[in-house]
């Protein structure tokens, strides 16, 4: 036994029992025991998770579980980085639940078998032991959706999707991994991984897993549940999805495409990277549109999670290019963007959890002016927001900034495909880093900003002290990293490490240091110098500037009398610009309604202007499918019309011809 | 018994069989149908006391003394009694595929029917075996009797011819398949055949016609 | 450490940002026919606004007041570490690209949120199309820095500017020219210049960052002013030095910062005077006509960066 | 002791044919099912240590001990939820006490004839158990007299018969080709057939296979002859549906891989492949289609056992002996898991009063601990951890990519997902949202019978154990796929 090992098998015992003592204990002590269980479960995950980015490894098989295939887990330092940041967000978000989880007996039970099933992922190192843990979290995490589905009639239909789609991602890994195992002679990782495989198979298998994996981790085209799912279940669950489940989509693709099937031909990457690009402008424009807080975090994971294929791709380009050193680099940056990309949403989901909590509004044309009500929530969204931008001194930028500069380093002397890959890669990061800005400009100033828009945001009053103590330690881990990314950085490029080989990415304690090429930031020194400009800056101003006092006064009115909450920018009208840019892409349903004076045509009473985005990449795919299958089963129908006759006829002319067959073939 | 009256009798009885069976294909009266079924188990059992004589094996003579009793005797007068008070289903209505057309397909079967036994008729060629067909054929027109006939007892009709060609079949390819499981056989389809019978009472008392096409509540 | 270098470049550019927003509205006085008032006024302004008492609209939270002192300190922070006047690095490895660029759209979101914290609507419309320009002209910057660094290997501005200093030969190379283009464009969209944001207007339907700031008077206003000026003095400064980079200091001597500064000033202050003369002959674009003059940039932006390859 | 397992039941049978449905006889049944579980253990025991041993007719080795196993459990699940289930329709005025005690008796000689069935050490016996079966399930299906169930109990009987007609005339067919095998005449004892089986005649032998699989595949719910199926499960009484579904059709899957080990030993592994494979495809395709329709949960139920016995029939197909364990533990997990539903939704009829998945709402609301125990249900029965039906499942795919099938299994899992989906969907209606106001809502929650609850939740408890691991009875499977895989 060693710390990798106690921490996973106490992170496991941890999450059981507490589901057992949830099931038993009375209802008032049961958030209180849920929370504590969580933060032990997942305080054991990254403790196995930090035993493994170290090194330390462990393997076991239990071939009498599961029967028939056994499982068999096992810890490298790829696994410990997923595991530990399951861990982490478990760990916040238990602290989190403890004041705001008031959902049943079955949910709260659920929630810490979830937390398992997600840390068991990484830890599986045979096809047996990943297929049912990724099923247990399907299980477990389509159960947690459903937890609030007598409040509202949306989350029905959120399950639903969520079930099918899962189902569907499931079936891909499935196939795509047996496949896989038909070649080798066992289904544990080592054995796949020595196993000689013909290069259509081997395409295939990575296809197969590729759809699977990337639908779990909300990447178009099969990324249709994410925004559904991701609002409608509670927000602490939404934090773990978002900020963890997803992740081990990205766990999957690299653990299958870079490390058992040892990266590939090109065009994999091609193929992954062009789906992660699509994937990061899609999701964020989707999000810039979106007036519904938790939709457009939704879709800000999609977006996310197709920045770091982007990473993921290069990563994979690279190394069939055969530079090792760089195809490092862009895979640590994809890691560190996803360790990023867990804590500042983690961050954002409680906030706007908290926000809910408070309001019981999402909708950010009703929100507003939470400031008053909510400092503490409000500062944590805003630095939530800050972070997801892309903007130091925040969070993503330093693993945005090292994915730019495996890209920019990407490109071979000859030039190739490459040449042109990588500034359009460029440019995809860019436009999402972009609209990111404009996204959570949006969200944090329209959301928390002036003036409240409705009743709910005017009466709304801080969480309890637990769901508190839950974002700002989300926030705390997210400045943390995002002024010492060194902190990290090592384990990161050590997990990349086992993915494409090649030494750590990068070095330096203050300021990261790429290796191989040139190219060196300090976020640290970006963060001080700012304040000290700032502090600057109010000195400057202190000396030169009147001392008189500050003075309240009204805003300019245009004379018009008082400003109206109904007369403030709303977050549609704030996307309305870029809707218009963005008209092709989106297709926009739009409605404007003007209400007349019975008197005179001329004089309107009322313009009544409503605007829906729907997503067009699912109304493109999916009512087709969903209209032949329907059609299909109507017409199966006909299959069974009740006639005794007709029943009895399917074995008569089956037998005929089974007759006929054999009577030609003897 | 002398060779070729043995095989002279066996396809006698042989072919009596496989008239009877197009004769129930062709007429529509349940109750001659009813009554050419105990001559199929007539000849049925005719064929069994050839062989009987054939192999001088008493036990073969009481099998045939049972087919007798059961085919002959029990089998259609239980069907006979589902058909007492049934005033309107004494006729069949139309199949659903006439009868010209039945008999061109019957014609097919017993090609099908001949086509397919070649094997078993090739394993152990004898006078017995080549009769084989025969019994494979009524099996097939049992089965499309069954398939395109309206009324429940004629649907009886069709299980019984059914399972009458598949006797004949075992008898004429091995003479039996062990007592205890003719016996076993034999039983299971007296019981069906009660079961199915008591069932086309209960239908009629339920609701009154017995037109399997009615029975149609059950669907997707 | 470079320390006089930092010091150096800051006060050359607060001091000389506004005197550009002045020679710049002097030129076009002279064009237009009028006198003008002198290229010392902005800074009489700022004086008079550094005057006045200081005003918070009702109903605005910190951050409305926090945004004038972040917006300026982005771009103090920018006028530090990057290469201006002479190319070794004043605090370490910040001249980096990237982050400059990121740090300057900082400055821009800080000021985009106190709009929408006002509550009016003159607030959200300048936020909403602020930012919806700067998310457009993202990837024109980017991909022109990628087109700049990619024969260098490497983003940091340093680098670049010698590389272009030792290798002059490269400014009239196509991928220099396309990219020099794009950057014009993104300077013109970035400051809210004609043609896609008239400065000098208050003319609700047009205005973009005047909407944005319309709320700050005194000495806020003057912060976000000198920001303004600053911010358009910078990125003329980065224009001149990434094409032009002669006259950079790559020592810390004394003399040669002081010709570093006169190239500087003179670099400046000519692209400012042109920009200036085309903005005389230039309309604003309808907002919705944007997007065509920032999409037809990243063209460029892109023939540069791949152009690295084809035609080099 | 091996006629024990089948003369517990006709005990029971007879001691309910004498007292019929009193308060002292209610729990004859368990008692009986119990029995024959404990009998099947000790069975099995003796089968691991001893090797396999005859009696007369009888033969018991690995196999049957262990679907001797799955006959006991199922039927206890079965057994356990019946009291509730006859009490609640003889309050609802659709039973009587003699139809109860009817009822009783004729489920003991189910169970009696199924135990036969897998112990029959001979071709014909094991026909005549399983056409048993037909005639003793014949008035349980028709129990409630209605129009609907006398139509089912048609369907079910001339259906089941004529098919397993079929296979009687396999039967002769192959018995016909023994007495002229060539190392000697043979009976139609199984071991002594697979013993011959080299020297069966390929022409004759090729036409019995194909007659006892589609025979016999009528009586395991396979296409072509399926069709009696969902109307027979859903007219049945809910336990009755749930012996049906869990065991029967399993001991007609039984009964083709005993066919199989014959036809693979006389004809290569290739032909009865094949003709598996085509009733397996064929038969998922029909579930998939007719479920994504579906209007009703019973139905529906009855599908997905389509579904379930055509990936025991794909795994059959394969045949790989890892291939015949994850048949066997697919049977057993699918025999709880469905056992348990059939219960469940047999409770549900009872407090909604209807079988349309439009009629009944927020189940979830309404009834949490049944909705919670059919929610599971659909979980298990879709192939979600930890429910054994994953592990089969996985077993069975993995045996099919592996051994060259892989096209055909792909084609099994997209209709597997397909099915999966509709159970989602459907049961998702039933089980979310709020219970609607006015006609067709739930009715005032009624308290889940504890018996109802124990047979259910404990169903589904033994899948999901068996799915975490199969303990001792893992070393059985191995066993028993080794009787039937071994040979090859």
């Amino acid at each position: 036994m060693n710390l990798a090992s106690l921490g996973l098998a106490g992170a496991v015992t941890a999450g059981v029992v507490t589901a057992l003592v949830a099931v038993l204990v009375p209802v008032r002590a049961r958030p209180v025991v849920t929370g504590a269980g969580l933060v032990l479960t997942g305080a054991a995950g990254v403790a196995a998770g930090a035993a493994g980015l170290a090194g330390v490894t462990f393997s076991v098989s239990w071939p009498a579980v599961l029967p028939l295939t056994g499982v068999a887990f096992g810890m490298d330092q790829l696994a410990g980085l997923f595991l530990a940041v399951t861990g982490g967000v478990a760990l916040i978000a238990g602290v989190y639940g403890v004041s705001y989880s008031r959902h049943g007996r079955a949910a709260q039970a659920t929630l810490p078998l979830f937390v398992v099933a997600m840390l068991l992922v990484p830890a599986a190192t045979s096809v047996g032991t990943l297929l049912v843990c990724w099923e247990l979290m399907a299980l477990t995490s389509l159960l947690l959706v459903l937890a609030e589905h007598r409040q509202r009639p949306e989350v029905a239909v959120a399950g639903r999707w969520y079930a099918v789609l899962t189902h569907l991602g499931f079936a891909t890994i499935l196939c795509g991994l047996l496949i896989l195992v038909a070649h080798a002679p066992g289904d544990s990782f080592a054995d796949l991984r020595a196993a000689p495989l013909p290069g259509g198979v081997a395409g295939l298998v990575f296809v197969l897993t590729l759809v699977g994996f990337t639908s779990k981790a909300g990447i178009l085209p099969l990324h249709a549940w994410l925004p559904r799912a991701h609002p409608e279940a509670p927000s602490h669950v939404s934090a773990l999805m978002s900020a963890a489940m997803v992740n081990l989509g990205v766990y999957g693709v690299v653990r299958v495409g870079l490390d058992l099937l040892g990266g590939g031909p090109r065009w994999w990457w091609l193929v992954v990277l062009g789906l992660g690009a699509v994937s990061a402008v899609y999701g964020i424009l989707q999000a810039a549109m979106s007036t519904d807080l938790k939709r457009l975090l939704g879709f800000s994971t999609t977006e996310n999670l197709g920045l770091v294929l982007v990473g993921v791709g290069a990563a994979g380009l690279l190394a069939a290019g055969g530079q090792r050193v760089l195809a490092g680099l862009a895979l640590a940056a994809a890691l560190l963007h996803v360790v990023n990309h867990a804590a500042f949403k983690t961050t954002l989901f409680l906030a706007a959890g908290s926000v809910l909590h408070a309001t019981g509004v999402r909708d950010l044309d009703q929100l507003g002016g939470l400031r008053r009500g909510m400092p503490v929530t409000t500062a944590v969204f805003g630095w939530g927001a800050l972070a997801a931008s892309a903007l130091p001194p925040g969070t993503a930028f330093v693993s945005e900034w090292l994915l730019l500069q495996a890209l920019v380093h990407g490109v071979p002397e000859g030039g190739g495909a490459e040449a042109v890959v990588m500034p359009v890669a460029v440019a995809v990061v860019a436009l999402t880093a972009g609209l990111a800005v404009a996204t959570f400009v949006k969200a944090f100033g329209v959301g928390f900003l002036a003036r409240p828009r409705s009743r709910q945001a005017g009466e709304a009053h801080e969480s309890p002290p637990s769901m508190l103590a839950g974002m700002v330690l989300a926030a705390a881990v997210a400045a943390v990293l995002a002024v010492l990314p060194t902190l990290v950085l090592p384990a990161v490029g050590a997990a990349a490490a086992v993915a494409v080989g090649g030494g750590p990415a990068t070095s330096g304690v203050l300021t990261v240091r790429l290796t191989g090429v040139a190219g060196e930031l300090s976020p640290l020194v970006y963060a001080v110098a700012l304040l000290a400009a700032v502090v600057l800056v109010l000195g400057g101003l202190r000396a030169t500037a009147t001392r008189r006092a500050r003075r309240a006064a009204r805003l300019w009115d245009c004379g018009g009398g008082p400003l109206s909450a109904r007369m403030e920018y709303t977050a549609t009208s704030f996307a309305e610009p870029l809707q218009r840019v963005f008209d092709d892409v989106l297709e926009p349903e739009q409605d404007v309604t003007v209400d007349h004076v019975e008197e005179s045509r001329y004089l309107v009473r009322a313009v009544e202007y409503r605007r829906a985005v729907p997503d067009r990449v699912e109304r493109r795919l999916y009512p087709p499918v969903i209209a032949a299958l329907r059609a299909w089963g109507e017409a199966g129908r006909r299959l069974a019309t009740g006639s005794v006759h007709r029943y009895l006829g399917y074995g008569f002319y089956t037998l005929c011809g089974v007759l006929l067959v054999l009577a030609v073939i003897s | 018994m002398s060779e070729s009256l043995y095989t002279q009798l066996l396809y006698l009885a042989a072919g009596a069989f496989l008239l009877t069976a197009v004769l129930i294909l062709w007429r529509r009266e349940l109750a001659v149908i009813v009554r050419i079924l105990a001559l199929q188990g007539l000849a049925l059992a005719v064929m069994v006391a050839v062989l009987a004589a054939r192999e001088g094996s008493v036990e073969l003579w009481a099998v045939a003394g049972g087919i007798a009793v059961l085919r002959v005797g029990v089998l259609p007068h239980l069907v006979r009694r589902a058909l007492t008070g049934a005033e309107a289903a004494r006729r069949e209505s139309a199949p659903s595929v006439n009868v010209a057309s039945s008999l061109l397909a019957a014609a097919g079967l017993t090609l099908l029917g001949f086509a397919v036994s070649q094997p078993l008729v090739a394993l152990a060629p004898s006078p017995a075996t080549q009769a084989v067909p025969v019994g494979v054929t009524v099996v097939l027109i049992g089965f499309l009797v069954l398939v395109t006939r309206r009324r429940a007892l004629s649907q009886l009709v069709g299980f019984l011819l059914l399972d009458n060609g598949i006797t004949a079949v075992g008898f004429l390819t091995t003479a039996g398949v062990g007592l205890v499981v003719e016996v076993g056989v034999s039983l299971d389809v007296l019981l069906a055949v009660l079961v199915l019978q008591l069932l086309a009472t209960r239908m009629r008392e339920t609701f009154g016609d017995t037109d399997l096409d009615e029975l149609r509540e059950l669907r997707d | 450490m470079n320390v006089a270098g930092g010091v150096v470049q800051a006060v050359v550019v607060v001091g000389g940002a506004p005197l550009l927003v002045g020679v710049m509205r002097q030129v076009r006085a002279r064009l237009e026919g009028r006198a003008g008032p002198g290229i010392g006024q902005p800074w009489r302004d700022l004086r008079k606004l550094l005057g006045k008492e200081p005003i918070t609209p009702r109903g605005t939270t910190e951050l409305f007041r926090l945004a004038p002192l972040v917006s300026l300190a982005t771009v103090l922070v920018v006028a530090v570490v990057a290469p201006f006047v002479t190319t070794v690095p004043t605090v370490g490895p910040a001249a980096d690209l990237f982050a400059v660029v990121a740090l300057l759209a900082l400055g821009t979101v800080v000021l985009a949120l106190a709009g929408l914290d006002t509550g009016t609507a003159f607030g959200g419309m300048g936020a909403s199309r602020e930012v919806t320009i700067l998310a457009l002209v993202e990837p024109t910057l980017l991909v022109a820095i990628f087109a700049l660094s990619v024969r260098v290997g490497s983003t940091n501005l340093g680098a670049i500017m010698t590389a272009t200093v030792e290798d002059p030969a490269r400014v009239i190379s196509p991928v220099s020219l396309l990219a020099a283009v794009a950057l014009v464009v993104v300077t013109v969209a970035e400051n809210g210049r004609l043609p896609v944001d008239n400065p000098s207007t208050h003319l609700e339907l047009t205005m973009v960052h005047e909407a944005m700031v319309l709320e700050y008077a005194g000495p806020d206003l003057a912060l976000v002013e000198l920001a303004s000026a600053m911010r358009l003095a910078v990125f003329l400064g980065l224009l001149g030095n990434l094409f032009l980079p002669w006259g950079l200091a790559t020592g810390t001597d004394p003399v040669a910062l002081a010709v570093g500064v006169l190239a500087l000033v003179v670099k400046v202050g000519v692209l400012g005077a042109l920009l200036a003369a085309a903005e005389v002959f230039l309309a604003k674009l309808r907002l919705f006509r944007v997007p065509e003059l920032l999409a037809g940039s990243f063209l460029l932006s892109l023939l540069a960066a791949t152009a690295a390859f084809f035609l080099a | 002791m091996i006629w024990l397992p089948i003369l517990v039941p006709v005990l029971a049978a007879a001691l309910y044919a004498v007292f019929g449905w009193r308060r002292a006889s209610t729990w004859l049944a368990p008692a009986s099912a119990a029995g024959v579980l404990a009998v099947a253990i000790v069975l099995a025991v003796a089968v691991a240590q001893d090797g396999p041993r005859t009696a007369w007719l009888l033969r018991l080795d690995a196999l049957s001990s262990f679907m001797l196993v799955v006959i006991g459990a199922v039927g206890l699940l079965a057994t356990v939820a019946t009291p509730a289930y006859l009490r609640a329709e003889i309050a609802a005025g659709r039973a009587g006490t003699r139809t109860a005690g009817r009822h009783c008796l004729l489920v003991q000689l189910f169970l009696a004839t199924m135990a036969l069935a897998v112990l029959a050490a001979d071709l014909g016996v094991l026909w005549v158990a399983i056409e048993a079966t037909t005639i003793v399930t014949a008035f349980l299906v028709g129990q409630r007299r209605t129009r609907a169930s006398v139509e089912a109990a048609w369907k079910y009987v001339v259906i089941c018969s004529t098919g397993i007609a079929l296979a009687l005339l396999g039967v002769i067919v192959l018995n016909h080709a023994a007495r002229h095998a060539t190392g000697g005449p043979v009976g139609l004892d199984l071991v002594d057939l697979s013993a011959a089986a080299p020297g069966l005649d390929p022409g004759v032998t090729r036409i019995a296979v194909a007659l006892l699989i589609i025979g016999l595949g009528a009586k395991a719910g396979l296409a072509p002859l399926h069709a009696w199926l969902p109307d027979a499960h859903s007219q049945a009484p809910a336990p009755v549906s749930a012996l049906m579904s869990g065991v029967l059709l399993s001991v007609a899957a039984y009964a083709i891989l005993r066919v199989k080990v014959i036809a693979d030993a006389a004809l290569g592994a290739g032909f009865a492949r094949t003709v598996l494979v085509v009733m397996a495809l064929a038969s998922l395709v029909l579930a998939a289609t007719l479920l994504l329709g579906q209007r009703d949960y019973k139905r529906m139920l009855a599908y997905s056992s389509i579904e379930h016995l055509g990936l025991v029939a794909l795994a059959s197909a394969i045949g790989s002996q890892f291939a015949v364990a994850a048949a066997l533990l697919h049977v057993l997990g699918h025999g709880l898991a469905k056992g348990a539903l059939f219960v469940g939704a047999g409770r549900i009829l009872q407090v909604t009063g209807t079988s349309a998945v439009a009629g009944v709402r927020g189940l979830a609301s309404a009834h949490p601990a049944l909705a919670g125990g059919v929610g599971l249900g659909v979980l298990a029965l879709v192939g979600l951890p930890p429910f054994s039906l994953f592990a089969s499942e996985l077993g069975i795919f993995r045996a099919g990519f592996g051994e060259g099938l892989g096209w055909v299994t792909a084609a099994a899992v997209v209709l597997v997902v397909v099915i999966a989906g509709a159970l989602f969907v459907h049961s998702g209606r039933m089980m979310l949202g709020d219970p609607p106001d006015g006609p067709g809502a739930a009715r005032a929650a009624v308290r889940l019978p504890v018996p109802t609850a124990v047979a259910v939740f404990g169903g589904l408890a033994a899948c999901a154990v068996l799915g975490v691991t199969a303990g001792p009875l893992g070393s059985l499977i191995g066993q028993a796929a080794e009787v039937v895989a071994g040979a090859r």
